[in-house]
């Protein structure tokens, strides 16, 4: 195993870490923060493959713009999770269940 | 156009337009019109006379006229109508106007008062337009469509008193059960009209001659016909309509059900018979001598007094169809014309009879007793004169006894069925059939006769009531028991004991076209040497016939109740028709109309209703699925499938849909791999 | 004589639709008026046509051709023949009378009548359509206001019935719809059907779609799709069902035309596009029309509702067409170039189908006018009417003696031709279905007898006869059936031109070796 | 030295993932999280990214976290406990997520990846920023509109009803 | 194109990000009461930015900022249906009641950003650009679809939808990352020159990434195994934002995966029959299954739904099915099956969705219950709502047939490999039938004709009528519409 593997492996840990508090918690800011760890497993990937692929910036740019992404999901779905709040006085997903049929 | 075709043009369509102004106009008219289709029938029946005398002084065997208009015609597809006129056809033209006209006349009294007077008129002319067809027809096709008319109009005339229940299944039988000949007739038309591409006889007759046609083939296109002619002649087993046509007014039994319609079916044998292949033939003669033979035995018992001699009518057609079969088939014809008047008569004068008795009863107002039972009459012979010994005369006519009609036509065809078995003695039943049936016939007509007119009244309160029938009734009656003398057929001649004479001149038989058939002439010589045996034992018969008749209801010494008890189980096979519309009841109209229950509930309720309805019914069906395995599997498997797997289906799709967010989170990952697997192992 | 007459038959019922929808909906009489002028002159124009047609010539007439989508290349192409002409003129005539069946409807008259011509024309479409893509519209056309006119002026189940309708002919046609596509993209890029006439037998020819031959594969989408409208035995079942739960009117445009689409889809394309699968399914063709016939009169015995005998009467009947169709292979040499049989069949065939046009038109008038007047259609609830009406009783009685084929009505005439044809091919088929000869007249003299004959029923002791308006929709009717029952000569003569150009399509053009 | 380093830092970032992923405790979870995104920019910085690491550290620890902190602090009792589903649900979870893993392994195995071997840039922050002002000026412009939408967004649904 | 020359090619961007921010100030400056009139603002804005758009050359192919977009006549088809569609559903969103007890300022501002986002989809070549752009769509649309603060479901219809974006952009973004791993690039044309010289041992990476990132599309289109957010978001979302969704986002991403696949797996344009290494990857069948998958389960789910909303909403995730028929012969004529499908879908679409809130207004539901005897009570109505049921199940004359029949002619088209797929499109067509039958069933085969008719407002029958007209009208001559797509296609084949 190269080290460019090993990093997609910790990339592919993270990502199916994330992956599994997206399916398995309850609580929407506990999703979100799986989400959060998807988009760094994501980021750990640009930034490897940059880094072993003739030191490519455009890797470098991706992540960045992944970031900026990071932060206007998280403020929104926040914005998002709180009015559910305010309205349910939960906001555990499982709950939110009006819609189903 | 030949005078000929000219008369025919007008015996065709005159009643044709006597039935469109009734049907149409009749109830507006004086006297409701029943004087347009008299008049039209009237009219026929000079012009037949006027042909029939043409034919009698050119005297040539060998007349005939054909004329024909191409009716369809898609290039190589073409049907031909068209009309023969010979011999055969004007004897017949004027058998069928003489009888019809007399019936005509017969139904003015007869019929009148009946609310729908002129519908029955316009009826008639319709029975008598296509029982015209039939005989001038040149073709199959013609044949065949006035063949279902005359269907047609029995069935409109037998049910004609439609609100008695009996009547309407009367008509409805006898035209279901022509339909079923018909299907023997129709598929004998295809092979026929396939090998020769036309249905004018003249072709048919020229493609058989030149052996285009042969063998099985040929065969089975004979009786295919002959099955037709059946139904028409109420020949076993298809005779079941004709006793229960009686239903119908009595002048319209006496037309239709003895002298013409059942008549149809062997004009078509004698027309035809060229083309019958010797393997046919045998199967007709047996079904003849059988139906003779079956008929009179169930007629000896009858009460009915119309019932026996319908019987009588089966047996007697029997005997032509026999003749037909023994390749006697102009002798078929003779008694196809002889028993035309006889049995016309006879008919009329139960219709008097009934007439009388019906009047009778309707004055004492007895509405119970049935008008139509011999064991209600007895002793007439005084107060109807008239009606006797018009129907004695023909009784003699029908027993075979020597001076009369009868004897002479009885005569050729057991001569007939003689000289067949004296040539094929494994055939030794036919004769033994028409011996017997010659029997019979004596005993049992002369049993009517007794039963109705002689002895003492059996309801002694009526016999005051009886009177002879108007002018209008006993006309016919007098003028077809002259005919059922022997010397109208002999002519030239006048030898009681011959049938030679200006009938067998004009009709002469010809040799069958089918290969290897036995000559014209070698059939004659038969018949001429079997010619004097057959005379005595016929003569024997009826002498037999008319003794135990005699002895048994005039002189009653010998008791009929105790023959009947000491064969009893024969008695009662006889007395309820050997069972044999029970028969058909259990065996073909059950179980057909049970199929068809069966197959509309398939269609309907099982197939259809699982097909599209299977939604919505699968959760029910599913809930008391255990107790309910009595529809079989497949049925519910194929055909319901459609509709219930969709349902089925969604039912599981919509389940996934659980409103809970990371299942479907879930359920897309599981997808992914799944697609994943199926990319890379595909 | 116009010119684009055509173009006028199929669009004046749209124009008299349009001016229904522009009549304030209480005023009744006028839009029944403009309904009745609007088919009126349509079936004058049909006339006109029929008296200006060139019965000489097999081959389309009076074309127009304008292009449509010229990148699909569909074009507005219409044309008649002898084998439409029929249709041409039975389905304006059915139309009319069929205005004034319905003249008593007294729920949503201006829907009902604009409806009613809107069907009109895709009915008319379908026959004149000479573009497979402006056929397939038509065809489609049709089905909307059928489904508003059952879903809407039927009876209780009604619903169910459009809704079981417009399922079934849709799975028809889909399946046609990539039929017809298949034809276009392997056939020369045209929906011209006589582009495709000329085109489809020699492309076709050798293709193989997985294993079996386009020609059959192509074939069995068409024929399905037809058959579901003929109905052939398995795809059958939505027609009782329909024809109980519609209008009177809707009924007698059903059985009187829709019907017969099938079967004209079936000469007009099949036939002469797939001539080599003709061999290849005329037995099987044969076959089905033989269960049809069975299997439909079986059914119309067991029935207890008119109606529903008269709606398994036309299954019964369609089938004798299919059992004439079939009988084209006659005349190719396997068969002996047996052309008579061919030309019967195949012109039996389409002759059956006027005449059942004009036959179970009757029927449904009839039973329309039984159940306007005792409210229901049991056969065993009557007795005796014959007493009653006898007016209504005679005409019945014509109808049902056409019904069950009498000589002397036209009925009679094309299934014995149909018989006659497919004999010397299909012997024991033939053979076998005859006893429908039987059936059939045992389910009519059945219902007859029940309902006429015997004892008046007290309860209709008040039923009144049948009346004028009643009359004036059976009359010309019976009159045609009467007509062409004893001189069926003008009529086969007007299409038996074109039936020969047909069956030459079929047996010098398809290649009856056998097929994979 | 950097083995070592680049193992003990794999050990933690992966460790402290799983407790953001198991915890049942909302807010150690959180806490966790910092772990493992300080753990991302380490990783950052041996993959020479160090402007990235800085932007990692300040936006996602600085901002984002400081974001879901405030989130759980607004919406939950610290303590809540049931905050992930069944253990059956996180079972069926388990075996689909290992799937993912395990074909993501077998991919990462299988491909050979482009290996160019490079000298590590003696900066960054230019070169980014160079394309960000060439080849992807559109896209940083676009990220513009995305956050006014997101601010446009956000301010929409935390207003207090009017 | 370098950056600076490409302004002058992008001035409809540019346009719209002016009204953007014109509408932001002008929505600061207006009552709240009157905040409908920013819709009015951005409408105009749009009706310019359409002749912008048309005005634009695109005589040939261009790219612009140094390869990030894309500038050609497909791109301009979509943008053309995504300003049209928008058109509408602003007017539609006028007549809501849903809205009425909101400021709507910001809702036709994050329309205008989500056609801005959407713009750029259509024409993104880069995959920083395809990323971005879906992010902009989708985060105007979480908000949208919780534009109704008060109401539960519409905020649990968008923490749903936010959460499942999320999710499926982060897929997205890691097959992102594994292609930009394969390839060292982000712009389309030298993936796809890379690709070309892809080791087949990469082929089982490439495979990952690929359906990591149809994830991405496949959310955005809602196809199956993706969809599970759509019916649940639909319902819940405000009726014109539902239409809106179903319509415009729906072609966007459609626009983006032709492109996206076009671009990475054909071979001049063709999926099939070719000796290129990346061919030999099973992707026609691939997708072919998922279209099957997706037209028949929203088709069945569909059946069962007793809200009319819903059941549309499902019945959107067939007709993206139906679309998908063509995405496996990516030939000239699947594109252009799928472009002219999208034209019809969209007014058919938007109609039945604008006369869904014509009766919520009316009774306040949305349920079959709600439509019982429309047809009889408001004739207008109910006629035009059972001509868009037509449409949308496929009947000719009109539309949505037409729409059917070139998708089905397309698929006929590359031969009987693909029969079978054809086939489930027709049995698909028939169970289809079914549903929106039922709802010209209740409109008009129940209820009773009534004394007094109900008309809807001026402005709601003009926009009826516009919505219908061209659904009828496009079902007998389409002539325009296929020689404007055939435009639209014309550089593509030759280009790319």
């Amino acid at each position: 195993m190269d080290q460019l593997q090993n990093y997609l492996f910790i990339a592919a840990a993270l990502f199916s870490l994330g992956l599994f508090a997206v399916i398995t918690r309850r609580n929407a800011v506990a999703v979100l923060m799986g989400v959060e760890l998807i988009l760094n497993s994501a980021n750990v990937n640009f930034l490897a493959f940059s880094r072993f692929g003739g030191m490519n910036f455009n890797g470098h740019v991706f992540a960045l713009f992944v970031i900026i992404m990071a932060a206007v999901e998280a403020a929104v779905a926040l914005a998002i999770i709180i009015n559910l709040y305010n309205n349910y006085q939960s906001i555990n997903v499982d709950e939110a269940s009006q819609l189903k049929r | 156009m030949n005078i000929f075709i000219e008369y025919s043009l007008f015996i065709f369509f005159l009643p044709l337009a006597a039935f469109l102004i009734n049907i149409f106009f009749g109830k507006r008219l004086p006297r409701q019109g029943d004087w347009v289709s008299i008049g039209a029938v009237l009219f026929t029946l000079a012009l037949s006379m006027a042909m029939f005398a043409g034919m009698i002084f050119s005297y040539d065997p060998d007349f005939q006229v054909e004329s024909s208009f191409t009716w369809i015609n898609l290039g190589d597809f073409n049907i031909q109508l068209g009309f023969l006129v010979d011999n055969i056809t004007i004897t017949m033209l004027l058998v069928v106007a003489l009888i019809s006209s007399m019936s005509h006349i017969f139904s003015i009294k007869y019929m009148a008062g009946d609310p729908l007077y002129s519908r029955y008129y316009a009826y008639l002319s319709l029975f008598t337009f296509s029982m015209n067809g039939i005989v001038l027809s040149n073709n199959l096709m013609l044949l065949y469509m006035s063949w279902e008319l005359v269907g047609l109009s029995s069935y409109l005339l037998i049910g004609f008193w439609f609100a008695k229940k009996s009547a309407a299944d009367a008509g409805m039988k006898a035209f279901l059960t022509n339909r079923v000949g018909d299907i023997g007739f129709f598929i004998g038309i295809m092979l026929l009209f396939t090998a020769v591409g036309s249905v004018v006889y003249s072709d048919i007759f020229t493609s058989v001659a030149d052996g285009n046609l042969a063998g099985t083939l040929l065969t089975m296109a004979g009786i295919g016909l002959f099955i037709g002619a059946m139904g028409k002649s109420s020949q076993f087993p298809l005779h079941i309509w004709l006793p229960d046509a009686m239903e119908g007014p009595t002048p319209v039994s006496a037309l239709m059900h003895a002298a013409t319609m059942v008549a149809a079916g062997v004009f078509m044998m004698v027309r035809l018979f060229p083309i019958m292949t010797p393997d046919a033939l045998v199967f007709v003669a047996y079904i003849g001598g059988f139906t003779a033979l079956f008929a009179s035995t169930i007629a000896i018992t009858q009460n009915d007094i119309k019932k026996v001699l319908a019987y009588s009518t089966v047996s007697q057609l029997g005997f032509m169809i026999m003749s037909v079969g023994t390749g006697a088939y102009v002798a078929a014809f003779f008694h196809l014309v002889t028993h035309a008047a006889f049995k016309a008569n006879l008919f009329y004068g139960s219709g008097s009879v009934i007439h009388a008795m019906h009047h009778a009863l309707h004055k004492k107002n007895d509405h119970e007793t049935d008008p139509q039972d011999m064991r209600n009459m007895g002793g007439f012979k005084s107060r109807m004169p008239t009606t006797y010994r018009a129907m004695l005369v023909s009784t003699l006519a029908i027993a075979g006894v020597p001076f009369f009609s009868g004897f002479l036509s009885k005569d050729a065809i057991l001569s007939g069925s003689l000289s067949f078995a004296n040539h094929h003695p494994e055939h030794f039943l036919l004769p033994i059939f028409g011996f017997s049936a010659a029997l019979l016939t004596a005993f049992y007509m002369f049993r009517l006769m007794y039963m109705t007119f002689h002895n003492e009244p059996r309801m002694p309160e009526l016999i005051e009531e009886i009177h002879e029938s108007p002018k209008e009734m006993t006309f016919p009656l007098v003028l077809l028991a002259t005919l059922s003398f022997f010397i109208f057929y002999t002519l030239p001649y006048f030898n009681p004991f011959s049938d030679q004479g200006w009938f067998t001149y004009v009709i002469e038989a010809k040799t069958s076209l089918v290969h290897g058939a036995p000559s014209a002439h070698a059939i004659a010589e038969g018949i001429h040497h079997s010619h004097l045996p057959a005379m005595i034992i016929s003569v024997l018969v009826a002498g037999l016939g008319f003794f135990l008749a005699w002895q048994m209801y005039l002189k009653r010494k010998l008791s009929a109740e105790r023959y009947a008890n000491k064969f009893s189980t024969l008695h009662r096979l006889s007395l309820n028709k050997f069972y044999v519309d029970e028969l058909y009841a259990r065996f073909i109209y059950t179980p057909v109309l049970k199929l068809a229950d069966k197959i509309a509930f398939l269609d309907w309720d099982l197939y259809d209703k699982y097909v599209v309805d299977g939604f919505g019914k699968f959760t029910e069906w599913f809930a008391d699925l255990i107790g309910k395995v009595d529809y079989d599997g497949l049925d519910q498997g194929i055909v319901d499938g459609t509709g219930r797997t969709a349902n089925r289906l969604g039912d599981i799709l919509r389940n996934l849909q659980t409103g809970r967010l990371q299942n479907y989170i879930l359920f897309a990952l599981f997808g992914v791999i799944l697609i994943v697997i199926v990319q890379t192992m595909v | 004589m116009v010119s684009n007459i055509l173009s006028w038959l199929i669009w004046l019922p749209v124009a008299g639709m349009v001016a229904i929808l522009l009549i304030p909906r209480n005023k009744v009489e006028v839009i029944k008026i403009v309904a009745a002028v609007s088919t009126g002159l349509q079936l004058w124009l049909a006339i006109m046509l029929w008296l200006n047609f060139d019965s000489a010539t097999g081959s389309f007439q009076f074309m127009e051709n304008v292009a449509w989508i010229p990148s699909f290349n569909i074009s507005y192409a219409l044309g008649v023949d002898g084998l439409s002409l029929p249709m041409v003129i039975l389905t304006p005539l059915l139309s009319f009378l069929c205005i004034f069946v319905s003249w008593k409807i007294d729920r949503g008259v201006k829907g009902y009548f604009a409806l009613f011509l809107l069907l009109d024309t895709g009915m008319i479409g379908v026959f004149l359509a000479l573009d497979f893509f402006l056929f397939f519209v038509f065809w489609e056309v049709m089905l909307l206001p059928m489904y508003f006119l059952i879903g809407m002026w039927g009876g209780p189940q009604r619903e169910y019935a459009a809704i079981k309708f417009f399922l079934y002919t849709l799975v028809g046609s889909v399946l046609m719809l990539i039929a017809i596509l298949s034809l276009y993209f392997t056939c020369g890029y045209t929906f011209s059907i006589p582009e495709l006439i000329e085109s489809a037998p020699s492309a076709l020819d050798g293709s193989l779609w997985w294993g079996m031959s386009a020609i059959k594969v192509i074939w069995v989408l068409l024929f399905v799709g037809f058959a579901i409208k003929i109905p052939v035995f398995p795809f059958h079942t939505w027609l009782p069902l329909v024809h109980v739960e519609a209008p009177t009117a809707v009924s007698v445009i059903l059985a009187g035309v829709l019907l017969k689409m099938g079967i004209y889809g079936i000469l007009r394309i099949n036939y002469p596009m797939l001539p080599d699968a003709v061999f290849w399914f005329a037995g099987a063709l044969a076959v089905l029309g033989l269960i049809n016939i069975i299997w439909g009169a079986m059914c119309a015995l067991a029935q207890k509702d008119l109606k529903k005998l008269v709606a398994y009467s036309s299954i019964n009947h369609m089938g004798f067409a299919m059992l004439g169709m079939a009988a084209v292979i006659a005349a190719s040499g396997l068969h002996g170039e047996n052309y008579i049989a061919a030309q019967a069949g195949i012109t039996g065939a389409v002759f059956q189908m006027f005449n059942h046009g004009t036959i179970s038109a009757m029927l449904f008038i009839l039973v329309g006018v039984i159940y306007d007047r005792a409210h229901h259609r049991d056969i065993d609830g009557f007795g005796g009417l014959a007493k009653q009406m006898p007016v209504y009783a005679g005409v019945t009685m014509v109808a049902f003696m056409a019904g069950l084929g009498l000589p002397g009505l036209s009925g009679f005439i094309s299934e014995f031709m149909c018989f006659m044809g497919a004999f010397p091919v299909f012997r024991v088929i033939v053979i076998i279905s005859t006893l429908g000869i039987v059936l059939n007249a045992a389910y009519f003299l059945s219902a007859y007898k029940r309902i006429f004959f015997g004892e008046l029923n007290e309860k209709y002791s008040g039923l009144s006869e049948i009346d004028g308006r009643e009359l004036f929709t059976l009359i010309p009717l019976a009159v045609i059936t009467l007509i062409l029952g004893v001189y069926p000569g003008p009529f086969l003569n007007m299409i038996k031109e074109t039936m020969s150009v047909l069956i030459d399509q079929v047996v010098l053009i398809g290649n009856f070796a056998v097929i994979p | 030295m950097s083995e070592l380093l680049f193992w003990f830092m794999t050990a933690m970032t992966i460790g402290s993932a799983l407790i953001v992923v198991l915890h049942s405790n909302l807010f150690y979870s959180a806490l966790a999280l910092v772990v493992t995104l300080f753990g991302v920019a380490a990783f950052y910085v041996f993959l020479w990214a160090d402007f990235l690491a800085g932007v990692q550290v300040f936006i996602y620890i600085g901002g984002i976290l400081i974001l879901i902190l405030f989130g759980i602090m607004l919406t939950n009792k610290i303590s809540s406990v049931n905050i992930s589903h069944s253990k059956f649900h996180q079972g069926i979870a388990a075996v689909i997520v290992m799937g993912i893993f395990s074909i993501l392994g077998w991919m990462i195995l299988k491909t050979p990846w482009l290996h160019i071997v490079q000298q590590e840039p003696s900066q960054t922050v230019g070169r980014i920023g160079r394309l960000l002002m060439t080849e992807y000026l559109l896209p940083f412009e676009v990220a513009s509109v995305l956050l006014l939408s997101a601010l446009i967004g956000a301010a929409m649904l935390s207003r207090k009803a009017n | 194109m370098n950056n600076l020359q490409s302004l002058s090619y992008y001035w409809p961007e540019l346009l719209l990000v002016t009204i953007i921010l014109t509408a932001v100030i002008y929505d600061l400056l207006t009552k709240p009461s009157e905040s409908q009139r920013v819709g009015l603002l951005v409408f105009a804005g749009l009706i310019l930015t359409l002749f912008a758009n048309w005005f634009t050359s695109a005589e040939r192919n261009i790219t612009l900022f140094l390869d990030s977009l894309a500038l050609d006549p497909f791109a301009q088809f979509f943008k053309t249906i995504i300003i049209f569609s928008t058109l509408f559903v602003i007017l539609i969103s006028r007549k809501s009641n849903e809205l009425r007890n909101y400021r709507t300022g910001e809702y036709y501002t994050l329309i205008a950003i989500m056609v801005f986002g959407m713009f750029l989809m259509v024409s993104a070549i880069d995959l920083i650009m395809v990323y971005l752009s879906i992010e902009v769509v989708s985060i105007s649309s979480f908000i949208l679809a919780g534009y109704l603060k008060k109401d539960q479901r519409s905020n649990e219809s968008s923490l749903k939808y936010v959460i499942y974006g999320a999710f499926s952009s982060g897929l997205m973004l890691f097959g992102l990352s594994i292609l930009f791993g394969l390839t060292g690039t982000t712009k389309f044309f030298e993936i796809q020159n890379a690709l070309a010289g892809l080791d087949t041992s990469s082929h089982f990476a490439l495979i990952i990434a690929s359906i990591f990132i149809l994830a991405g599309f496949g959310y955005k289109i809602s196809a199956v195994p993706f969809h599970f957010w759509t019916p649940d978001v639909y319902e819940g979302a405000p009726t014109p934002v539902t239409a809106y969704l179903s319509v415009a986002p729906k072609a966007a991403g459609f626009a983006l995966a032709i492109r996206f696949f076009h671009v990475l797996f054909t071979d001049a344009g063709l999926l099939l029959d070719s000796g290129n290494g990346i061919s030999t990857i099973p992707w026609p069948q691939v997708l072919a299954g998922i279209s099957v998958a997706t037209m028949t389960l929203g088709n069945l789910v569909a059946i069962q739904q007793s809200s009319v909303k819903r059941m549309l909403a499902y019945s959107s995730i067939a007709h993206a099915g139906y679309m998908l028929m063509a995405m496996p012969i990516l030939s000239g004529n699947g594109v252009f099956a799928i472009m002219i499908y999208l034209v019809m879908y969209l007014f058919m679409n938007l109609g039945a969705f604008f006369v869904v809130i014509i009766v919520k207004n009316k009774t306040g539901g949305e349920t079959f219950e709600d439509f019982r005897g429309l047809g009889w009570e408001m004739p207008i109505v109910g006629i035009v709502m059972a001509l868009f049921m037509l449409s949308l199940t496929g009947i000719p004359p009109t539309a949505g047939f037409i729409g059917k029949f070139y998708l089905f002619a397309a698929v006929i088209k590359a031969g009987p490999a693909f029969y079978w797929l054809v086939f489930a499109g027709a049995v698909n067509s028939v169970i289809s039938l079914y549903y929106y039958m039922h709802v010209v069933k209740v409109m008009f085969f129940e209820g009773e004709s009534k004394k007094k008719l109900l008309f809807p407002s001026v402005l709601e029958s003009t926009l009826i009528i516009t919505l219908a007209v061209p659904t009828l009208l496009l079902g007998i001559y389409w002539t325009p519409i296929a020689e404007w797509i055939t435009n639209s296609l014309r550089f593509y084949y030759q280009s790319i």
